[in-house]
């Protein structure tokens, strides 16, 4: 197979990230700043005295996330690495204290062992700083077994859903246990799997991950270019969504009747039209199965790149979820009611 | 029997620059081997990291040796991310403890350290000998230096071996079926592919065999 | 160079965008419904009546354009014909017909031979059925020398912002020559400007409609994957927007001092890591030509299936349209204060 | 001189079965002509209006051939949309309202019957000759056609001449500069490609020259 070459809007491949967050900062001026000392993403009206602050981070090419989901009702800070690097608790240390309004500071960190070492790091760093730090790892890919054997499940999907959640949560008030067993609910009542048609190319490698035969798929795959855990021929779309559909029920076993929110998430490259057609078939699929789709979320949230694939959360809704999912939003990435 | 040279902050400089020249030129392949059971980045961290290494220790050289280890762990901690950044970042660290003010070091210190290093790694990562990780490197050339120094070997002859031992452990790291990291995810499609962090991590060892070979 | 193969999501090639708006259909019931038999999307609570209502359609591949454009202030219904095929006459009919609520149906038409002679045919029937209907061409692409010897400048980025911007104008109550006037008014302020960094797949063709070679890029495409005007090196980010920039404000002349609407569209396979940083050289040079880019939008709005690229459509705005493109808006693909 | 055969209802129904069979067959390569300066759907576009036109006259053997052209045109406009659907679709309309409701059609009305699609296109389509559209096929086609009947030659043998000279009209397309249409975006990159529709147009002519033959 011919090597595909990259071909991407940048100017020096080392200073990707850094460009494209001061455009972010540039476009939503009224909701962030960007902080490029300390390479951190900041919530306009950060710290704000007596909210519980909720901050992410993780490695650069998965955008919208976390960059895109600071503001109102959702992140305070977020704290982007190279591309698929974890950023260094230099990072999560400063946006700890620059978000920090007395209350309390959640870190939603996706279980990656870079960023969850990273991460704790920084949490030891800002407890000699005397402030309340609740790390809440995210582990709801399916692909990968949590066991011994593995360095547990992958943090994916659940993150974009934790992160509104928990910030609708912290936003009306609630103290710093109540946000993180929010992030915790959302966690555990969520599951992902993704599936990938063509590799990404990080810009500073300059070439794919992987190369795909022609017709192959790679399923289970996480948000970081990376394989997954076995290649299949690339069937319909009917196929492929009964493949993740099974995975994700079959683990998340939600009870019949039970009221779900449809996260059908596209990996970069994968255009709207594709995740709208696989949309109609996992509404058919989880209905056959017995839950209700009553929400859902439709689009490139949680990417790789200019990875072509899509990955399916489904998340167990109860009252209070759905009540804070419907609660307004208003970040470069997610917006309504506000 | 020949009197030992004392080792000091030039070395640990000489070390780092060793490394640093090392893992650049092998860069596109340790990011080559990151690409096959990981996520492509590994060369360019370590890169990253040690360039910011040699940059901190700049005009540092009359300082002491344990003291540049720690500014050395500290400065990938900063700079690197991912998994390697806080495991090396905090070997290192963990390694300068050890020698404290002491303005020199020798064989047997240097043991030490490097003992040190090796026991915040796994206690960081958990992970054991065997889960393909730069354990599997590392400690092999740990137990061969000690053997070695405890024989009364040179430090830089007991390097050498040492080094050796971390290339075999590297290269034995090849058909084994990862149990940590990202390489994990892959079950049983990281058999075959041999680690990136036990090959820069005996890239590491070959360094400090040379930066102490030049210092006697 | 070696062909590129197409790796989609779907099942029958032939059913893509019927069953991707069945997708858009299940996704959104409380926005809009899907006719299947007419092949049209229709606004929920349509006709409205006393309202002025607004259709648009053409090709599909270019998603969320126009079907995820459908409801509270923006579009009516939106007819989508096959990839990159206009609409027929029989879709616009069936769509203004279902929407006319007595005060007159707004025909939204990108400049294309193909979707002019398909809405001049409808609007010619609707016009029998006593319909009131006015049919503005959106003609924003500078890449195309509006001459005799070409069919006029295509419709491209202005389209979803006069969709955007007029939608508000007649959900305020405003009446047909009002909202009319208003889609040519976006238009008349608006230019665009496409660059493309690889070829699209249409499903039906199942290969590239053009190859790159290595390190080129096209000049001056519209969002067909028709090959642009001319092919160049890939430069950096900043050279892409120099020419960007370049050719829309030469043609669009605003005076100093001026506000305007920066919106960066990704084709569909860039990633938003690489349109916030556009924008950033985009935002720098606006401001160095002496216009103030108070408002942005930047994100896959106007697509060509997974074609990777970019468009610049810079809309030199006024109070009036400022505040209506401000006014509250709630459709899948555009959404806030609402 | 022989008698010459009329022609009716059977022979619209058969020269639509024809173009069906020849677009469908040459739909790869119609599609290829229209990416290199359009976007790729040509090819489709007619095959799915032609077999719509096919199903939807299946049955009306019967019905007089203006009739038929009407009902073909129609479809056309109802299947196709994109610039071919509407440009056809009324040509076929223009056409078929020629002959009325005569149960049959000789040459000289064959010629007027083409004449009325050509103006039908140039009107909607505002292309003139060398704007490198199927006019650039059609009009030959039609002046040829209308010189040879009037000089007394069969439909059949008519056709065959006209046919020819929509395929010289086609192969004239190559080094246009395009006018008109999606092609003409690409300026001078235009130039050195077949019209897609050109092509299509002289396949039109030839089914209909097969299906008046088969006719007589
Ligand atoms: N838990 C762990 N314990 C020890 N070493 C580990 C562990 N996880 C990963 N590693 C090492 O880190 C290397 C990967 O480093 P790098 O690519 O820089 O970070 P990341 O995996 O975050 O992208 C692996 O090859 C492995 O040797
Ligand atoms: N204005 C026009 N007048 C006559 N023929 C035209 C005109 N515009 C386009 N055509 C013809 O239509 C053909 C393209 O048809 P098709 O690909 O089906 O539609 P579209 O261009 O909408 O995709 C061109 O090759 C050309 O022959
Ligand atoms: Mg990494
Ligand atoms: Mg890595
Ligand atoms: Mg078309
Ligand atoms: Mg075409």
């Amino acid at each position: 197979m011919a090597e595909t070459k990259m071909r991407k809007f940048m100017n020096d491949p080392a200073n990707v990230v850094k460009e494209s967050l001061a455009g972010l900062a540039a476009a939503h001026p009224n909701l962030l700043r960007y902080d490029s000392a300390a390479q951190i993403v900041v919530r306009k009206d950060a710290p704000k005295q007596g909210k519980v602050a909720l901050i992410s981070g993780g490695g650069s090419g998965h955008e919208p996330l976390h960059g895109g989901f600071v503001g109102l009702g959702m992140l305070d800070a977020a704290c982007p690495g190279e591309v698929f690097t974890s950023p260094v608790p230099d990072q999560m240390l400063a946006a700890t204290k620059a978000v920090d309004g007395g209350a309390g500071v959640v870190h939603i960190v996706k279980n990656y062992t870079g960023d969850v070492m990273n991460f704790k790091m920084a949490a030891e760093d800002a407890a000699d700083d005397g402030i309340k730090v609740s790390a809440i790892v995210i582990d709801d890919d399916v692909a990968v077994q949590d066991s011994l054997y593995t360095a547990g499940r992958r943090g994916v999907g659940a993150t974009v859903l934790a992160e509104k959640i928990a910030g609708a949560a912290a936003e009306s008030g609630a103290d710093l246990t109540t946000v993180s067993d929010t992030v915790k609910r959302v966690n555990e009542r969520a599951r992902s799997f993704g599936v990938a048609l063509s590799s990404c190319i990080p810009p500073a490698a300059g070439k794919p991950i992987f190369d795909l035969p022609e017709g192959e798929i790679e399923l289970g795959i996480g948000i970081h270019g990376e394989p997954g855990r076995r290649r299949a021929q690339l069937g319909s779309a009917a196929e492929v969504v009964d493949v993740m559909v099974e995975a994700v029920m079959s683990d998340l076993k939600p009870s019949r009747g039970s009221q779900v929110l449809a996260f059908v998430n596209g990996m970069g490259g994968t255009p709207l039209i594709e995740l709208y057609l696989l949309y109609a078939e996992v509404d058919r699929k989880l209905r056959a199965a017995g839950v209700e789709p009553v929400r859902n979320l439709i689009g490139d949230y949680i990417t790789s790149l200019e990875m072509a694939g899509a990955s399916l959360t489904v998340l167990h809704l109860d009252d209070d979820l759905l009540r804070l999912w419907d609660a307004p939003v208003h970040t470069p990435g997610l917006r309504w009611g506000a | 029997m020949p009197i030992e040279q004392a080792l000091n902050g030039a070395t640990v400089i000489s070390w780092m620059r060793e490394i640093e020249s090392s893992v650049r030129a092998q860069r596109d392949y340790l990011t080559q081997l990151d690409s096959a059971i990981g996520d492509g980045d590994h060369g360019t961290n370590v890169t990253r990291g040690f360039a910011s290494v040699v940059e901190a220790l700049n005009g540092e050289k009359d300082a002491p040796p344990g003291r540049l280890l720690i500014l050395a762990g500290r400065t990938l901690v900063s700079t690197v991310g991912g998994a390697s950044g806080p495991l090396w970042g905090s070997a290192l660290r963990s390694g300068g403890r050890v020698l404290g003010d002491s303005p020199t070091f020798d064989g047997q210190q240097l043991v030490e350290v490097l003992a040190a290093a090796l026991a915040s790694i796994k206690e960081l990562g958990a992970a054991a000998p065997g889960d393909k990780t730069m354990v599997d490197a590392l400690e092999p050339a740990v137990d061969k230096l000690r053997g070695e120094v405890a024989a009364g070997a040179q430090p830089a002859a007991a390097l050498a071996s040492a080094a050796a031992a971390a290339e075999a452990g590297m290269e034995a790291t090849v058909p084994l079926q990862a149990r940590k990291g990202r390489a994990s995810y892959l079950g049983e499609r990281s058999i075959g592919h041999q680690d990136p962090g036990a090959t820069s991590t005996a890239l590491i060892l070959r360094a400090l065999e040379r930066a102490v070979a030049a210092s006697s």
